[in-house]
């Protein structure tokens, strides 16, 4: 068994793993990020890391060490395929999200916006100019 | 394989599951309430994936985090948002502590003095038996030739149990149709003052194909890989939801989607469910011989069954796939109307209602 | 006394089931609210059908349990493997449908009180009994 | 030196970084249980679901299960929906319009 795995899943394992811990790193980051800053607007910060570098990275490795396990038999290339979409919906979702929930807490004040300059989002409903 | 640490993944996410309900039921916000539940529902779902129930996690995650909580909310927001108690934080805590001790002292009086070793290697006689025949073409008389045990389970070994349950959310459904009856409401769809920001509109707009791509396919490779018809009915509903909440509900007036047709949807699946549970049964009726309602394989004395194996071996799983397709758009077809009745305008069912006391009494 | 760990921790995810049962319990039979009522009475079910899917868990030697779909080819042996290694697919049917099902209950309860909210201007149940009385 | 084979090397790997992913959801958990606003809880149950589906997806190369991966799919796919219900409400429009 040993000896039937080639150097190139060998090369593919490692890569993904390196990928995996990568993500893992973030991951942790992002959650300290998450206990430790200060309201939502700060937080919005540390959720992309969370989302980006803790979900799709890892989900990249995943697809890579899956490719690679020869293991599993032909099964592999369908967890392989399926990783990829997942990362490239969380790509695509996780960004929005944020974004409407963040629209969302601006408008209706249910969370602060601290530490601030100047809103100009604010100003522009004031005078009526969004929608 | 470290078993260690699979059964500490399980007992981990399960604590967690006890604080979030701790939560949820304690607090008096109704709307953190639900989200409370939420994460117990994300914990469960990862709970039955680590008991080895890929089925089940397919069904629960569309039902209890993209429709559940989407229900609760039309309701919060038609109604009210707190409810009128006084909750302590020394409650929350000293029952969060309650709880946690409880469950640990009590695991250890179980595990010590008890009930024996709980995780035992074999599972009953008759799940063996299901195990055993569900893809087996040396007995074929016997077996359901299909590789998925959940699914031939809920089509073939006890396929009049299904055909029951739909009955029963049929009769749920149409008891909430009922209550609504002679309200409708029309209104013009306006890309500037309904719905959410062009940007959430744009990436609906791609999300939508590819949820309904992914309901398809967990309900048409129901009898292969795990899912099937209420696993795939479920996903797909969530596609339409996603749609009235960002678009608004005057798209489906605009696109002309109403709940008449949402109806017919529903009634042709009903229907095909039907007539794949007669099929052997009308076939048999030509042939001048035997067949049973709901038969899936020939049996003894029943020689006919749909064919299991297609050109190349590919397999197709019988009157599974049949069910599936149809049980799945009946699922589906029956929660949309059912959101096109929550997304009425309250105003508007308000004055109906007034207007149509005046003119019954 | 000597205590199995892997016992001692499915008998954990045994007794939070059974707190989340009694909890949702407590939510149904003692909170004013009738949403509140609503967001317990789906606990209680889920936690019911954890039950079930405890029941068909099983614990092969030195090695997971895999789920009930069968990925190879049907050979005598690969049978055996599956009959010997494959949780118990007979919960997970039944609870299958009870979910959906339940869905579908739940939101039979929703319209209903939808429409107690239209009648009596408040989902608190103490209130409408005062109303009622 | 003798090489250690491919499966056991993953297989310690992945046993290397499941309690790492843990002492993130346990912090997730902590901020989605602390609060103090409605989006913030939210956007902590959003980080933990795509990183759930991050370690459900790695749990499968783990178990040796390869039907398990749907259940990534559907998990990344639908927390996106309990965003937009939420954002929806704490709009002003009513939840249809």
């Amino acid at each position: 068994m040993n000896d039937m795995a080639s150097v190139l899943d060998w090369v593919l394992v490692l890569l993904g793993e390196v990928l995996v811990s990568i993500g893992v790193f973030f991951d942790v980051v992002a959650a300290i990020g998450m206990l430790r800053f200060p309201n939502f607007f700060v937080r919005l910060h540390a959720a992309t890391i969370g989302a980006i570098g803790g979900a799709f990275v890892p989900l990249i490795g995943v697809a890579l060490i899956a490719a690679g396990c020869d293991f599993l038999g032909p099964y592999r290339w369908f967890i392989s395929g399926a990783a990829a979409i997942t990362a490239i919906l969380v790509l695509m979702l996780a960004p929005v999200g944020s974004h409407l929930l963040a629209k969302a807490a601006h408008e209706s004040r249910a969370a602060v916006v601290e530490p601030k300059v100047v809103d100009f989002l604010e100003e522009d409903r004031v005078r009526g100019e969004t929608r | 394989m470290n078993l260690l640490l699979y059964y500490v993944l399980m007992a981990l996410c399960s604590l967690g599951s006890v604080i979030a309900v701790v939560f949820a039921i304690i607090e008096r916000d109704l709307l953190k309430a639900v989200l409370f539940s939420a994460i117990q529902s994300t914990l469960y779902a990862f709970l039955y994936y680590l008991l080895m129930a890929p089925d089940i996690v397919l069904t629960y995650i569309p039902v209890s985090v993209g429709l559940y909580p989407a229900v609760i909310l039309f309701l919060i927001k038609k109604t009210e948002r707190f409810e009128n108690v006084e909750t302590k934080r020394s409650v929350l805590l000293s029952s969060l502590v309650l709880t946690i001790t409880f469950v640990i002292v009590s695991a250890a009086v179980i595990a010590g003095r008890g009930i024996g070793p709980i995780p035992t290697p074999d599972v009953r006689f008759l799940a063996a038996w299901y195990l055993g025949t569900t893809f087996n073409p040396s007995i074929q008389l016997v077996s359901a030739m299909a590789p998925e045990g959940v699914t031939s389970i809920v089509w073939d070994y006890r396929g009049l149990d299904t055909v029951f349950e739909t009955a029963v959310l049929f009769l749920a459904i149409i008891a909430s149709v009922a209550l609504m009856r002679g309200i409708e409401h029309k209104g013009v769809y306006d890309e500037l003052k309904h719905g959410m920001s062009l940007i959430g509109k744009t990436v609906t707009k791609i999300v939508v194909p590819l949820i309904i791509g992914v309901g398809i396919s967990i309900a048409l490779h129901g009898h292969l890989t795990p899912g099937g018809g209420f696993q795939g009915g479920s996903a797909l509903a969530v596609a339409p939801l996603l749609v009235l909440v960002i678009f608004s509900k005057y798209f489906f007036d605009k696109v002309g989607f109403t709940k008449g047709k949402a109806l017919a949807i529903r009634s042709s699946g009903l229907l095909g469910v039907g007539l794949t549970s007669f099929a052997i049964v009308i076939a048999a009726l030509f042939a001048r011989s035997g067949a049973y309602i709901l038969q899936n394989q020939p049996r003894v004395g029943a020689p006919i069954g749909f064919p299991w194996k297609g050109i190349d071996g590919v397999l197709l799983g019988g009157s599974l796939l049949s069910f599936n397709a149809c049980e799945a758009m009946a699922v589906c077809a029956g929660f949309v109307i059912l959101f096109l009745l929550l997304a009425i305008p309250e105003e508007y069912v308000r004055k109906v209602l007034a207007q149509g006391g005046e003119h019954e009494h | 006394m000597s205590i199995n760990p892997l016992s001692f921790l499915l008998s954990i995810v045994f007794m939070s089931m059974v707190v989340n049962t009694a909890l949702a319990l407590y939510g149904i039979l003692a909170r004013p609210s009738l949403i509140k009522k609503i967001i317990a009475l789906t606990i209680l079910g889920d936690s019911a059908n954890t039950f079930a899917i405890i029941v068909g868990f099983r614990q092969p030697p030195n090695t997971n349990p895999i789920p009930p779909v069968m990925l190879w080819k049907p050979t005598p042996q690969n049978i055996d493997y599956f009959v010997s290694h494959a949780v118990d697919p007979l919960p997970q049917a039944l609870v299958l449908t009870a979910i959906v099902i339940g869905l579908a209950v739940t939101l039979f309860l929703v319209f209903l009180t939808i429409q107690i909210y239209r009648q009596y201007g408040t989902t608190d149940v103490r209130k409408i009994a005062k109303l009622r009385g | 030196m003798e090489l250690m084979s491919l499966e056991s090397e993953v297989t310690m790997f992945i046993t290397i970084v499941i309690p790492i992913f843990l002492a993130a959801f346990i912090m997730y958990m902590v901020r989605a249980l602390k609060g103090p606003t409605i989006p913030d809880i939210v956007l902590a149950i959003d980080c933990l679901s795509y990183d759930l589906a991050a370690f459900l997806a790695l749990l499968s190369i783990y178990f040796r299960s390869p039907v398990l991966i749907p259940c990534a799919i559907v998990l990344a796919l639908w927390i996106y929906a309990l965003d937009v219900y939420v954002a929806k409400y704490l709009s002003k429009k009513e939840m249809g319009e």
